[in-house]
């Protein structure tokens, strides 16, 4: 059987632990197999979780977080006959066969849903709102930003981070007051990428009638005719195709972007009326350029800057 | 003249309370529908059966150790210290610029280097809320509390900014040289025949949590400092009358403090993780709290709190391995503890007196 | 900083300022009886978690209200019984049942709605809404007050009016009533209540109710006034800021009024100005973060002075030892 | 006479604090309109007693009458409505309301407090006439002396309507003019026929004002006599089993030479009031200087200062050498090595930690002796065979180093305070109120050994509210007013009038009634407090 791990955040964060929990639990569905998960309390767990999985002959383990890399990198060599998946993660294939590292590019995504988001903004101003400034916080705000002046180079995007606890992704109220504040300073679209503060976020867009953009799952649902999509990233599809291979699930690292459509953007009836089809088209458009190689996102991460945003 | 002997205060008395706090326990556990007995069995198991089990118990333990004596120390002074926190995210910095930057050819002077620094540094995150007590009289509660927000926010923009290697996504430092990795129990004491404590990530600094009980209880009871720390905390109108300076005594207390939680970051940033995590501290600095007042403010009782506190720790993390008890269900647990050994101690104790009592106006 | 957005910087301060004082006015009460409260977050976060359930149950945010009031009220039962009736340790109770609210609010919440430790999102009659006070568009035209009024004054729900008419009712209850001599006498020296005839157990409990009264109308503030739904640990933190608050107003309601404006404030400025540019140096957000427990910090040791708190507080009323 | 019902009746009263039996099988019969008196060592149970009787305890066994009629009195406000006021030992005042605030407390009007206020400042004021009893009504109770502390708790029973009063040791914290004035009072009180319990220490006055008094030994009421028809003497065997003397035993003093000079010492407070105004004073080797005066006129603050916890300006040699007043070198362990002890006025406060142990207390303030060290560490095994030693040579009861301070009755508190400071050998011994709350049996201990501390050649500065004290003890005594000493006089050669008036600031004999004048001092001198507060 295969075994799920998710990160500190939880299963049911509404975000990219969910999404690989509802991708297992698809699999599970489909195939009629079963698989075990469990939530982390403490980082001292992740080491541990992976061992008893591995000793109990759970196979393959999937890991969500880019915090368990470490943790998989020091274990799988005990483990030879396990198979570990770590989503987000990065553990050098040379060294440790076993495992696979699946890497999105969620920088193409945030592109896209910011070029949604710079069509979509009739004052010229969107903003951004994140839950702790870490560096896969500002990928995802270097993407958007880019995707934003590439419609619109005069626009302006206003980044904001939530704060510097723990407590950062699970404040709507803090969430909602920085959303009030960007209102205020003129945005009319807003993309959360702050776990339960985006909840916040993307309540107070509604109630204040501006569009808000949700973040790894589709949020579109939260709030019909609110929500101007979502930015996917499809955890669940990576999940459910790991366990769907199992034992013999090929390692290595792979990397999910919008080619094979690894991320994305949302579209469905709840935000139909908010995405015409000239924006589509153009988004579309852009899609393609970016699979084919002809507009490149620049990836935060590779170098710690970003030319579009400064933090 | 006492109520009742000793032993039964000791021991009698906080073990009906915990079996107070386990049965309301089990009818939680009832109550989401899930066996209580199976619950306590996996507990067990898995936090005190294994070798590997005691290895993780005695690990989160020497966290609670170290915080729990901080704020013990600061007890005794008659000062609140809750910045644990605060003053242990500190230490892990210490720990991390001398690890990273200082050349280790031991792990055992790289130890020695890694306490200073976790020391130094929470002792000086500490001082300025005691600076501002001793001679503003601003409330170490409050200066504490906000320190602590200040060194999340701080060690979050030195992490992104300045640690983190570039490239990365984990907003940590880079992993410390192989030359610092610290002696885990199952290096200690594991041998080809009988392996002990495979993978747990318990390791030397226990020993250190260990020494530091000692070295706290020495000071407290035994040495002057301890002596004049504990009349301040008594009476500051008497301390003043024996010639003991109040701001004298509040900074060095405070600084001994903070220093204490920042030796937490030796067991969790270089005996754990090897490298600088951002929430490295897991809320172990108000958990540090509980430990100190369940432990009245005695190392040895800070000792056995923080081992039962591992032990939750511990055997949660079993219950959420092999059942589908959501990991709140532990902090429940914990809740119940603290509640009913730490502050309804009272309502095991009185009935117990008044039994004591009977039973030796029956004897004379 | 143009007019417009002051009052929207100080419109988020009311907004942000809201939970903190009742939260603090609930300190208050508390503590001037002579009982300490560091539960107050874990209290509000049970309202929170009640409040937004029962109202996402029935639609009726009223019976949320009550709810998360009980709730509330519940563990300051629990805290009354441990530091009232047995004598515990204030500060032991309340980390407790700060934990016991982290952790049970989760439990249930995860019991009933599956939804992971939340609660489905409020709709309609289950969240309170902005109220807007009489003439406040018509009056908008008219320069400054205008705009003040229908801004800043106007648009809160109604919990935020209730929170502010807390504060002139509290002073009024401590000073102008026999109840509030009483309850301030409790806490400086329940032996003179207890010798002049009055329950000391008594008058702790109902100060301790009256706390877990106004936690609980701060926590529903947070789930059915501010947000619209329960999300785990949605307190973050507030109630620990309140406490400093209570002790920076040195236990008195209309200083408290000011603190927790103060506090307010700061977020709200530090929410607004991330990333500010001065020149080519951006101050980076971290600072902005930590601003407010910065000056916080700065204004205590340089502007307020020793703060005392009520002589018995703290410790439990013990006549027989 | 006997046809008539007593006013209060006890009968068989127990009770055990734990495994203390602080009252056994106790009957008292008190008669309305008399005075009684209760009389017993330290920890005898009187306060007990009178506390159950007041419903602030709840006996194991026993009856109440009042007035004939079986009462029970589970808690205060049933006493309060049996017409029962009590003045307890240590005050039951909430310290920062103000003296109005706390006599309507418990007993308001309404649920609103203007009403209650207004009534109870027209009944203070009535009250105040009727009995002498004039308190400010606004004054917050902290800023108030102790003597008027006191009023406000006799204003409270009485505005509850009390026909039963009971007092608890009520003069150990007064001036002599301050008994006198509240003898008056009680005078007035059975005079109208109310019925009076009083607890004191002091023989004098239950010979002076009761009408009957029993004695408490260990918990057992031992006996009840007229008082009419007994004497000092034998109360005080009756009361410690043995007998003791009520007079001090000394040969004139030798004084030597000047171990403690002081001029010009001024201290003002953190409100800003001048609380030391220009001191000046000798202290010789082998002489008793006693400072007399009324509680809060500089006393405590000019032994503060000399024991080294508070700053002040001015010159004051020890042996001739001029010691710091402020700074570093101004603490208390500095002044304990330039060879001054210091026995405080307060003892729960800072005289001992209640909660260490008695050996822990008997090296407070001598703890960084070097005899007390083991390298690093503190020789704990050396300091408790110390304690165990000076508790025997000073008759601690029990004589066990072990228990915390807190479990000794006060007058072995005040034993272990002296012992610690007496034996570590000063040149100048500062003490204040050697014998505040102390029975009897301590006191004559305690003056025994002031006295051979005197005959050895030390220097001793004495500060009492007690005149009796006072003469017993002093060669020579200051006098000391607002601030500053008012003259010397030599022990021999005065008498309590002429002291009681300099100590309310009268230094010519005005003849006549000196209570007009006293007050009219009293006033300017508040006058001017109040002024330098704004
Ligand atoms: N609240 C209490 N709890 C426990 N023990 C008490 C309490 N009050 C008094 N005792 C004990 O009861 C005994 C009688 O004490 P009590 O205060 O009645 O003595 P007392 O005669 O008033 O003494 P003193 O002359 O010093 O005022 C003492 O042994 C004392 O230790
Ligand atoms: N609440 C209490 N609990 C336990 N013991 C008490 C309590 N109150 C008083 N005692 C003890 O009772 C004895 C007498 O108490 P009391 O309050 O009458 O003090 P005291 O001897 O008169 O001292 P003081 O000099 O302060 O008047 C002492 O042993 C004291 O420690
Ligand atoms: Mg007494
Ligand atoms: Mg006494």
């Amino acid at each position: 059987d295969p075994a799920l791990i998710y990160d500190l955040g939880g299963k049911f964060d509404k975000s990219f632990n969910e999404a690989a929990f509802n991708g297992a639990t698809k699999w599970a569905e489909e195939t009629g197999g079963t698989f075990k998960d469990i939530e982390l309390q403490s980082e001292a767990q992740r080491e541990q979780a992976l061992r008893r999985f591995a000793e109990a002959g759970f196979n393959p383990i999937v890991t969500t977080g880019f915090s368990m890399s470490t943790p998989i990198a020091s274990v799988a060599a005990d483990y030879p006959d396990t198979k570990f998946v770590t989503i987000d993660g990065f553990v050098d294939p040379a060294e440790h066969p076993n495992v696979l590292s699946i890497l999105f590019a969620e920088e193409q995504g945030s592109y896209l849903v910011g070029m949604l988001a710079a069509m979509a903004s009739k004052t010229g101003t969107v903003s951004f709102v994140g839950g702790m400034d870490i560096p896969l916080i500002r990928k995802f705000a270097c993407g958007y930003a880019q995707g934003v002046k590439a419609v619109n180079p005069d626009a302006t995007v206003i980044a904001n981070m939530t704060g510097t606890t723990p407590a950062a992704w699970n404040d709507p109220v803090k969430g909602s007051e920085l959303t009030k504040a960007q209102i205020s300073q003129g945005s009319d679209v807003v993309f959360a990428a702050a776990g339960g503060t985006g909840l916040g976020v993307l309540q107070t867009a509604a109630d204040e009638g501006i569009l808000s953009i949700g973040v790894d799952s589709n949020q579109n649902y939260l709030f019909p005719g609110k929500v101007l999509t979502s930015m996917l990233k499809r955890v669940d599809v990576a999940t459910a195709e790991a366990m769907t291979a199992g034992a013999d699930l090929e390692t290595g690292v792979k990397a999910l972007a919008l080619a094979g459509d690894g991320v994305g953007y949302a579209l469905d009836e709840n935000n139909a009326d908010l995405i015409t089809a000239d924006m589509q088209a153009t988004v579309e458009e852009a899609k393609a350029k970016i699979i084919a190689g002809e507009i490149t996102v620049h990836d935060y991460a590779s170098d710690d800057s970003c030319p579009a945003i400064s933090f | 003249m006492d109520k009742m002997p000793a032993w039964a205060d000791a021991v009698l008395v906080p073990l009906i309370s915990l079996i107070l706090a386990a049965l309301l326990s089990a009818l939680v556990i009832v109550a989401i529908g899930e066996s209580p007995i199976e619950a306590l069995k996996l507990m067990v198991e898995g936090a005190l059966m294994r070798s590997t089990g005691w290895g993780y118990t005695l690990y989160y333990a020497t966290n609670f150790i170290f915080t729990g004596l901080a704020v013990s120390v600061a007890f005794h002074a008659g000062l609140f210290n809750i910045g644990g926190e605060g003053q242990a995210t500190l230490g892990g910095l210490g720990v991390a610029l001398v690890c990273l930057y200082l050349p280790w050819p031991h792990w055992s002077l790289a130890l020695i280097g890694a306490s200073l620094g976790a020391a130094v540094f929470g002792a000086l995150w500490a001082l300025i809320p005691a600076y501002f007590q001793a001679k503003r009289g601003s409330h170490i509660v409050i200066t504490t509390i906000m320190f602590n927000f200040i060194a999340a926010a701080l060690l979050n923009y030195v992490l992104v900014n300045l640690l983190k290697p570039v490239g990365t996504m984990d907003p940590a430092s880079a992993l410390f040289p192989p030359a610092t990795h610290l002696p885990t129990f199952q290096e200690m004491f594991s041998s080809p025949e009988s392996p002990l404590f495979r993978g747990a990530p318990a390791n030397i600094s226990f020993f250190l949590a260990l020494i530091a009980c000692v070295v706290v209880w020495l000071l407290i009871w035994r040495t002057r400092l301890g002596y004049e720390i504990r009349a301040l905390g008594h009476s500051e109108s008497a301390a003043r009358y024996a010639g003991i300076s109040p701001v004298r005594i509040i900074i060095v207390t405070m600084l001994i403090s903070g220093a204490l939680s920042g030796l937490m970051a030796v067991n969790t940033t270089m005996g754990e993780s090897e490298r600088l995590l951002m929430n490295a501290t897991e809320g172990a600095g108000f958990i540090g709290i509980a430990v100190a007042l369940m432990g009245r403010n005695h190392p040895l009782g800070v000792l056995l709190a923080a081992i039962l506190f591992g032990f939750l720790y511990q055997g949660g993390a079993e219950l959420a391995l092999w059942t589908n008890i959501p990991r709140e269900l532990i902090v429940v647990i914990q809740a119940l503890v603290i509640l009913f050994t730490g502050a309804l101690d009272n309502m095991v104790r009185i009935p117990l007196e008044k039994l004591f009592l009977a039973m030796r106006r029956g004897n004379t | 900083m143009d007019f417009l957005t002051l009052l929207q910087v100080l419109d988020s301060t009311v907004r942000l300022a809201t939970p903190l004082l009742l939260a603090c006015l609930a300190g208050l009460f508390s503590e001037r009886a002579g009982i300490f409260d560091i539960g107050l977050e874990g209290k509000m976060l049970m309202a929170a978690f009640f409040s937004a359930a029962v109202a996402s149950l029935t639609g009726s945010v009223w019976l949320g209200l009550l709810a998360g009031i009980a709730g509330s009220m519940v563990l300051s039962g629990i805290h009354g019984l441990a530091s009232i009736t047995f004598r515990g340790n204030q500060l032991i109770s309340g980390v407790a049942i700060n934990f016991l609210a982290a952790g049970l609010t989760v439990l249930i919440a995860q019991d009933w709605f599956s939804q992971g430790g939340r609660t489905p999102s409020l709709m309609g009659g289950g969240r309170f809404n902005a109220i807007t006070l009489p003439f406040a568009d018509t009056l908008s035209g008219v320069p400054i007050l205008g705009p003040i009024y229908a801004e800043l004054i106007s648009g809160h729900s109604i919990l935020v009016y209730v929170a502010f008419a807390c504060v002139p009712l509290t002073w009024w209850i401590l000073f102008r009533t026999r109840f509030g001599l009483r309850l301030r006498a409790v806490g400086e020296a329940p032996e003179a209540v207890d010798t002049a005839g009055v329950s000391v157990v008594g008058l702790r409990y109902a100060a301790v109710a009256i706390c877990g009264l106004l936690c609980g109308i701060a926590g529903a503030y947070l789930a059915t006034g501010l947000q619209a739904g329960f999300v785990k640990d949605m307190t973050a933190g507030r109630g620990y800021i309140a406490l400093a608050a209570l002790i920076f107003a040195k236990w008195r309601p209309w200083h408290a009024l000011s603190a927790c404006l103060l506090f307010g404030l700061l977020q709200a400025v530090a929410l607004r100005y991330q990333n500010i540019d001065l020149g080519g140096v951006i101050i980076p957000v971290q600072v902005m973060d930590a601003l407010p427990y910065i000056l916080t910090v700065v204004i205590l040791a340089g502007f307020v002075g020793k703060a005392i708190p009520p002589r018995a507080g703290g410790e439990p009323y013990v006549k027989e030892r | 006479m006997t046809d008539q019902a007593p006013a209060i009746e006890l009968r068989g009263i127990s009770k055990a604090f734990g495994p203390v039996q602080a009252n056994k099988d106790i009957s008292i019969r008190v008669m309305p309109g008399t005075i009684h008196g209760i009389i017993g060592e330290n920890g005898a149970g009187k306060s007990t007693l009178m506390s159950i009787l007041y419903g602030f305890y709840k006996a194991d066994a026993g009856e109440v009458f009042i007035a004939g009629k079986k009462t029970e009195i589970p808690d205060s406000q049933a006493a309060i409505n049996a017409g029962i006021g009590m003045v307890f030992q240590h005050f039951k005042l909430v310290q920062n309301f103000t003296v109005l605030e706390n006599v309507i407390l418990g007993a308001e009007e309404g649920r609103l407090l203007r009403p209650s206020l207004s009534k109870a400042r027209g009944a203070l004021k009535k009250l105040a006439e009727e009995y002498e009893l004039s308190v400010d009504p606004d004054a917050l109770v902290q800023d108030l002396s102790v003597g008027h502390q006191q009023r406000v708790e006799i204003l409270k029973a009485l505005y509850r309507q009390a026909d039963i009063l009971i007092l608890d040791e009520p003069t150990g914290v007064l001036t002599p003019a301050e008994a006198d004035h509240l003898f008056r009072i009680l005078d007035n009180l059975r005079a109208e026929g109310k019925t009076i319990i009083l607890i004191t220490h002091k023989l004098r006055e239950i010979m002076e004002i009761t009408d009957t008094v029993s004695v408490m030994r260990r918990g057992e009421m031992t006996a009840t006599v007229k008082t009419a028809e007994t004497s000092p003497e034998a109360l005080a065997e009756l009361m410690v089993g043995r007998k003791v003397l009520l007079r001090v035993d000394k040969a004139p003093a030798r004084p030597g030479a000047k171990l403690l000079e002081i001029e010009n010492l001024r201290l003002t407070d953190e409100t800003g009031v001048q609380r030391l105004r220009g001191i000046s004073l000798d202290l010789r080797a082998g002489e008793v200087l006693g400072i007399a005066g009324v509680a809060g006129n500089g006393q405590s603050e000019l032994l503060e200062v000399l024991g080294g916890y508070g700053t002040a300006t001015g010159i004051v040699r020890v042996n001739g050498v001029e010691i710091p007043l402020s700074g570093t070198g101004c603490t208390g362990q500095a002044r304990r090595a330039a060879g001054i002890g210091h026995v405080p006025e307060d003892r729960h406060h800072d005289g001992l930690i209640l909660p260490y142990t008695a050996w822990e207390n008997a090296c407070f303030g001598y703890h960084r002796d070097p005899a007390f060290q083991k390298g690093i560490l503190m020789n704990n095994a050396a300091i408790r065979e110390d304690a165990k030693g000076k508790m025997e040579r000073f008759d601690v009861r029990p004589p066990n180093p072990n228990l915390a301070a807190r479990n000794f009755s006060g007058g072995n508190q005040q034993k272990i305070v002296l012992a610690r400071e007496i034996e570590h050998n000063p040149d100048i011994l500062l003490i204040g109120q050697p014998t505040r709350g102390v029975d009897i049996g301590a006191i004559e201990f305690i003056h025994q050994q002031i006295i051979r501390l005197r005959n050895q050649g030390k220097a001793i500065l004495l500060v009492s509210v007690e005149l009796d004290e006072i003469f017993s003890l002093s060669d020579r005594i200051a006098v000391m007013f607002d601030g500053q000493i008012m003259g010397f006089r030599d022990a021999a050669q005065t008498d309590q009038r002429e002291l009681g008036l300099m100590m309310a600031g009268i230094t010519q004999d005005p003849g006549g009634d000196p209570l007009a004048a006293i007050d009219a001092t009293l006033a300017a001198k508040e006058a001017r407090e109040a002024a330098q507060h704004g």
